[in-house]
């Protein structure tokens, strides 16, 4: 179903996601049995389990791939042994999500100089030699979505509220989010009135969404950056009964289109967030290592940088978009 | 008053053996106890006295043995099952929770309650009569044991075993902690529990006190019974001390040679103080000289002790050693301008129970020891086999564990200490508490040995025969004050009792 | 100057001091058993009350509210519940890591498909009892671990912390499982009152735990197997059995925060209750538990547990930098315990 | 079979063991003061072997070969230099629950571009100084507030580890900072004499640790202050100071950890040491160390951290899902514990 009309016309960001459905391209014949390593943060939030049920599941379709699954880890120094792990073991290639783009970047270099390809997802390595490929989300692109679809929405008033309720903001993706919405908003004149982060998880996003509620007595829209927290942060807006603003979410989870679509809360909108990235790391992955081509590419052969495209998802569109939609 | 057959024994123990990994503490111990007497039970330290007393409370299975009562084997697979038997116990080591209220104590493990709610003013109720009873009203139901001196938890411990529905009551040295004053008021309760034909099991190594309350005696020695149904008016001191010991001590204390006159002052004290405790204690002790500080439980005797040595720091007041000026609270400075101190708990606040016997010894020599920072083993075990030789320490082996090692061979470990480090001024605070009487002899030469080599002593001590017997001068202590000071000889036990006698337990 | 001050003062009263030390030993006189913990949970109060002026002084009506008390009591409830529990393991001497990724498991246990499709038929109860049924379990396999298998109790629910946290994902997928199940919705959700139900159900844990600590022979056997395992051991109590039941009494009660949580946020998830244990000890310890065992208190524990909770509100109400509130709260919580013991002090000289 | 086997063959050797075992207290015969420690090390390297003989029997080749060591090595290297001090530590009894958030902090602060920019004119000197500053500034720090405010270690340095991840997150700006200095990479990068250099820092800090407790007045101390603290203090020991040296001690290691991870991953962040504290508590507990303070074993926790290490390797290559494996682990924990104590028993007991 890749080739279908609509995409080709449509929204680009669904290129690579589409790939992650059965599909019916050259590329999907059986060819050699390859081996691939892989290894991803701690499935702590909804997202990152997505990210790795789906790798898993792509695998799965292929009886040519072999995937080795390393324990989700958020210490890097655990993360950078699996790496020279699968190094000694010979694998075929690697798909890594480092919980550290910058830390992972010498032991993918290591990987790369021992003739095995690395595709890297989603957080950037600091070295372009320390991959074959990378398949990247765009976190500063998110930003810039919400804050242009909330300016879209408030432009008009420029002393409108906003609140912003980030992920771990220790994280440099949530930094790069930020960075993005505060530049988009202040295009229409607006700022970032109150801040706060919870930690992905949804117990946290409901405890400081409560807080934040009672910290901000008029609100006017808030960009809330994960859909996975975005379940607890909804309860407690449900629980606070407020709802004189409305809402934009992020990394576009089944459940948030749902309410969308259904307009049941002050859900008005979500920006994507590819939860198929590393199912594209695999797919990568297993066309360098069984050195095919993209072939639904002019160009000769697996790109080095795919970056995915960060649409916000409306009542009007969130058909489109279900099938990709991740339940979180 | 004896109700049953006098002969008859109540409680039968026999053949009872008990292995510790490694150690036989017991190896074929028998005991009778009739109702209505009082049985005393007599050995040297690590004689196997508690761990006899904690096979019948349930408290340690035996290796093998059988215990009777009223004629019928049974066995105690835990403590439960003997306290449920009316065999109440009141341990060595104090038994209490610090943290629960003096009435919750006693009545832990067999709560006044209705469906598991505790009835606080039932037990508060029957915890006022038993203190009563025991002549300390004194002591609220609602107070927390934390706040009782060693005294007080003793007096609960008691109380315990009271609350119990007992037929044989066990008590592990009792006395230890008590003055003469307590010691009266506990016998006093024990006569009331044998005419009630309670029969009592009593252990102590004061032999005064089983001459006193005890009906028979029997005695262990190295686990096993060397003599039983020894009737207490009847068997010489000399015999019994023989049976424990295996050989004839003398019983006495060393000669005072007397302290020249011109023996220089070491250690001088001058109006020392510490709030809510002491106040205006001035004292010398010359070279040589052995001053003893005599008073009852909660004097004040271990904080002043305590205070000269730094470990609190005095309110006021000076304390100078060869005339130099000691830091104010500071243990360090006390040890290296050479004073020691044995502390009054000797498990709590001197050892390292699982440490070897040589670390122990060496604690407070490493400026000696050690080399730069760098310890030379060899040299510390050398340093406290030498002194565990002279001491004479039981078994003679510095590896060994402290924890495994009987109460004298422990104070004898502590004075080791004191020893390689070499002191000028030695501080004692109950340095034969728990100690059996040959150990306790050797140790009283030990101490007039040093001071005849010219360390000053200070010692305190619960039981005033020791100290009169053993000092060269006298202080009395009364309620944190000094009432008297005199050469030892002059004064007996008596007046001493007269001058500190309106003083209180808790 | 002062302390001579001090020194002669007492002086002056030294019969009557020393005749009130014989006594209580250096307790302020007049004051009964308890009086020790009500002391020193005075400066717990006074730390908390610091907070909240500078709570009002800073964020003025948004902060002294009716509303914002309920949710500073709503963000307090289930830490709070879960911290009535610890109060009894650490009073026992233990420590119970695994509370934290127990109540994951609970969430998730009781939010599985299976289980609501069942709550449908039959009630509310079945969400409820697979979640006290599974905490009470793993709390009790915690227990049997330490008191038989004489495991120390930080390895054994560390093990525990890094099982059940593996085992919520196995069950969820590593997915988050919504509530959509009216019943159990209508009976946890909303106000009874005009205070969040899930704040009763702290409240009424809260009191049950301080009978059940202070007035039972449970609570005092607690205390006794703290202070002094081999005396209560003498004393006849099955010590282990007692353990076993402490560490299942810690688990119920994540069992109960999960299911207040699941109310609270309306889904299951694995990640729920991460690094709750570090939160929960840290309230329980700041509100005078002793961490060595055999000293308890449920009421310094709530206020431990509102203190942090206000904490997080007089933050987010002033819109702080998450950085900042980080070592913010890291002096805050030194200083809360000195100010603790400073009290404590004050109390004894006096 | 084996176990009877075993104890017909202690039964021969009787004779020699009683005559042993009246000098070493039921030791096994003929080992030193030391044998209580070898013989619990002894669980614990039956357990590590039964993982490796896993790790073969499953992985073959691929786990028995010397690159696949140096891997196992090279992971444990930065944890174990962090539970050498943290075994001092826990040998006094406390806990340094901030080790993980200072390796951020450490890591963090030796990277900033003014460290790195100094270092390009005075050498790597300035980034190793830094690390190891802060690491021993903060554990001065905590160990002033623990031995002089009387604060519990669990509190203390769980508000550190709260601070200083703030902290390392100001100095960071939340950014990942990138290692490119050369004469830092030179130094401290790649392997001398086939062995990773990190591994090579591990091996002389876990020598020196060894030393520094076995064979120095200051692990006497430590171990006194542990044992006994008022013993300690009456024996003229000043604890506080000592603690104080302690805490420090461990904060100097974790700046030791920050210059290895630092070497290693080639960029500082204040995500470094996510909860590292744990893994290294219970590397060093299950390495037999007390809790409680006492006793330590710095061979007991190299081989606790091994066997960390080895299980994160087997896992990976076997390819176990990692839900499961986070089941496994805890399993495996608490069995390694179990081992352990099996064989302490039955040394006492023959
Ligand atoms: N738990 C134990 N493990 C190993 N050995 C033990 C244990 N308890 C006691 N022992 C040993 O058993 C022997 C008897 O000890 P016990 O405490 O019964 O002596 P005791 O007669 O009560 O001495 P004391 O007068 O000092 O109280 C001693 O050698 C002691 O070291
Ligand atoms: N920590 C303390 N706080 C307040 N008062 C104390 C404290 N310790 C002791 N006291 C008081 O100091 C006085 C002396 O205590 P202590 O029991 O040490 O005297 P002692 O003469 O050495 O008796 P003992 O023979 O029991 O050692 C008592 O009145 C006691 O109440
Ligand atoms: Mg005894
Ligand atoms: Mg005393």
């Amino acid at each position: 179903v890749s080739n279908e009309p609509a995409e080709e016309e449509g929204d680009s960001g669904e290129t690579s996601s589409e790939e992650g459905s059965a599909g019916g391209t050259m590329n999907d014949e059986p060819g050699d049995t390859v081996t691939i390593g892989f290894s991803a943060p701690a499935a702590d939030h909804g997202w990152m389990g997505a990210i790795t049920s789906a790798a898993v599941d792509t695998a799965d379709q292929y009886e040519d791939v072999e995937l080795r699954v390393a324990e989700g880890t958020n210490d890097v120094n655990v993360q950078i042994s699996q790496i020279e792990t699968f190094i000694a073991d010979g694998v075929d290639a690697i798909v890594l999500l480092p919980f550290d783009g910058a830390a992972l970047t010498d032991v993918a270099t290591e990987a790369m100089d021992a003739g095995i390809p690395v595709i890297n997802v989603d957080r950037e390595f600091s070295s372009p030699f320390a991959a074959r490929s990378t398949v990247l989300g765009d976190n500063y692109g998110m930003g810039v979505s919400a804050g242009t679809y909330i300016c879209e929405q408030l432009g008009d008033q420029p002393d409108a509220v906003v609140a912003e309720i980030q992920g771990i903001a220790s994280l440099p993706l949530t930094q790069d989010r930020s960075q993005g919405f505060a530049d988009a908003l202040s295009d229409c004149g607006l700022d970032v009135d109150n801040q706060v982060s919870a930690e992905f998880t949804v117990q946290s996003g409901e405890q400081v969404t409560a807080n934040l509620l009672q910290a901000a007595p008029e609100i006017d829209a808030i960009w809330n950056h994960d859909d996975d927290q975005g379940v607890g942060v909804l309860q407690a807006i449900e629980n606070a009964g407020r709802d004189e603003f409305f809402m934009v979410g992020g990394a576009g989870s089944l459940d948030v289109m749902e309410h969308i679509q259904s307009g049941d809360t002050v859900l008005q909108a979500t920006v994507v967030y590819p939860s198929t990235q590393a199912a594209d790391g695999i797919k990568l992955a297993r066309l360098v290592a069984q050195e095919k081509d993209l072939d639904d590419l002019a160009s000769s052969s697996v790109p080095r940088t795919v970056q995915l495209f960060a649409p916000v998802v409306t009542a009007d569109n969130v058909d489109q978009f279900m099938d990709i939609g991740f339940r979180s | 008053m004896v109700t049953e057959d006098p002969a008859a024994p109540l409680l039968q123990m026999q053949g009872i053996v008990k292995h510790f990994p490694g150690a036989k503490a017991l190896d074929g111990v028998d005991l009778d106890v009739r109702a209505g007497e009082v049985h005393c039970l007599l050995g040297q330290n690590g004689a196997g006295k508690s761990t006899l007393i904690k096979v019948l409370a349930g408290a340690h299975q035996p290796t093998a043995g059988t215990i009777r009562l009223d004629g019928d084997e049974i066995a105690f697979p835990h403590p439960d099952t003997a306290l449920e038997h009316g065999v109440a116990t009141m341990y060595q080591e104090l038994d209490v929770v610090d943290g629960l209220t003096v009435a919750e104590n006693i009545y832990l493990g067999h709560e006044l309650a209705s469906a598991g709610f505790t009835l606080r003013r039932s037990a508060a109720q029957r915890t006022r009569q038993l203190m009563d009873r025991l002549g300390h009203p004194e002591i609220s139901p609602h107070r927390e044991v934390g706040s009782l001196s060693a005294a007080g938890k003793q007096i609960v411990s008691m109380a315990r075993a009271l609350s119990r529905d007992a037929r044989v009551i066990v008590m592990d040295e009792p006395s230890a902690v008590l003055d003469s004053g307590e010691v009266d008021n506990l016998f006093r309760v024990v006569d009331e529990l044998t005419e009630q034909g309670i029969a009592i099991v009593y252990i102590s190594h004061r032999l005064e006190e089983i001459r006193r309350i005890g009906d028979r005696i029997t005695v262990l020695k190295d686990g096993v019974t060397v003599g039983r149904n020894l009737d207490v008016s009847t068997t010489a001191t000399d015999e019994l001390i023989k049976l424990m010991t295996g050989k004839n001590v003398e019983y006495a204390f060393p000669e005072r040679p007397g302290v020249p006159d011109d023996a220089p002052v070491r250690l001088e004290v001058t109006d020392l103080a510490l709030a809510d405790v002491f106040s205006d204690v001035s004292l010398t002790v010359r070279a040589g000289e052995i001053v003893g500080l005599a008073g009852l439980v909660g004097s004040g005797r271990s904080e002043i002790l305590e205070t000269i040595y730094g470990a609190r720091r005095a309110t006021r007041g000076r304390v100078e050693l060869d005339g130099k000026s000691l830091r104010r609270g500071s243990v360090g400075a006390a040890v290296a301008a050479d004073i020691g101190l044995a502390p009054e708990e000797r498990k709590s606040q001197g050892l390292l129970l699982d440490e070897p016997v040589y670390r122990n010894v060496t604690l407070s020599s490493f400026a000696r020891i050690a080399r730069g920072g760098w310890l030379d083993e060899r040299a510390e075990r050398s340093a406290a086999a030498e002194q565990a030789a002279a001491l004479e320490l039981r078994p003679n082996d510095v590896e060994r564990p402290i924890r495994t090692l009987s109460g004298g061979n422990q104070q004898k470990v502590m004075l080791a200490r004191w020893l390689v480090h070499g002191c000028e001024v030695l501080l004692l605070d109950e340095p034969t508490r728990g100690v059996d009487v040959g150990a306790r002899s050797e140790i009283y030469d030990l101490v007039r040995r040093l001071a005849d080599a010219g360390t000053a002593v200070l010692v305190v001590s619960s039981e005033i025969p020791e100290v009169l017997g053993l000092s060269d001068r006298v202080l009395v202590v009364s309620d944190g004050q000094v009432v008297h000071e005199g050469p030892a000889e002059q004064i007996d036990e008596h007046q001493v009792l007269d001058m500190v006698m309106e003083g209180s337990v808790a | 100057m002062s302390e001579q001050q001090t020194s002669s003062g007492a002086a002056t009263h030294t019969p009557t001091a020393r005749a009130g030390g014989r006594r209580t030993r250096g307790r302020l006189p007049g004051l009964s058993g308890l009086s020790g913990a009500t002391v020193r949970n005075l400066g717990l109060v006074a730390a908390l009350l610091l907070l909240c002026l500078v709570g009002f002084l800073t964020g003025g009506d948004r902060f002294a509210s009716l509303t914002n008390l309920m949710i500073v009591l709503s963000l307090a409830a289930v830490t709070g519940v879960i911290a009535i529990g610890m109060t009894f393991v650490i009073t026992t001497g233990g420590i119970d890591l695994s509370v934290g990724s127990l109540l994951g498991l609970t969430t998730v246990w009781a939010s599985t498909l299976a289980t609501q499709t069942m709550a449908d038929q039959y009630g509310w109860i079945v969400m409820v009892g697979c979640a006290l049924l599974v905490g009470l379990a793993a709390g009790l396999i915690n227990g049997v671990v330490i008191a038989y298998g004489n495991v120390v109790a930080f390895i054994a629910t560390l093990a525990m912390l890094v099982a059940a946290r593996g085992l919520a994902e196995l069950i969820a997928n590593r997915r988050t499982q919504i509530v959509d199940q009216p019943s159990f919705e209508t009976t946890f959700q909303g106000d009874l009152l005009g205070v969040p139900k899930i704040v009763w159900i702290f409240v009424v844990v809260a009191v049950a735990g301080w009978f059940l600590l202070n007035r039972t022979t449970f609570g005092r056997r607690t205390v006794a197997v703290g202070g002094n395992r081999e005396a209560a051991r003498l004393a006849g109590i099955d010590v282990k059995r007692h353990l076993m039941y402490v560490y299942g009494l810690s688990g119920l009660t994540v069992g109960i925060g999960g299911v207040m949580l699941l109310a609270r946020t309306g889904a299951g998830s694995s990640t729920n209750g991460l690094l709750l244990e570090l939160e929960v000890i840290a309230a329980v310890v700041v509100g005078g538990t002793l961490l060595v065992g055999g000293r308890g208190t449920i009421v310094g524990t709530v206020i431990g547990v509102l203190i942090f909770a206000t904490l997080t509100n007089v933050f987010i109400i002033n819109n702080i930098d998450s950085s900042v509130q980080q070592i913010a709260r890291g002096a805050i919580i030194v200083a809360a315990v000195l100010l603790q013991q400073r009290f404590a002090r004050r109390s004894k000289a006096g």
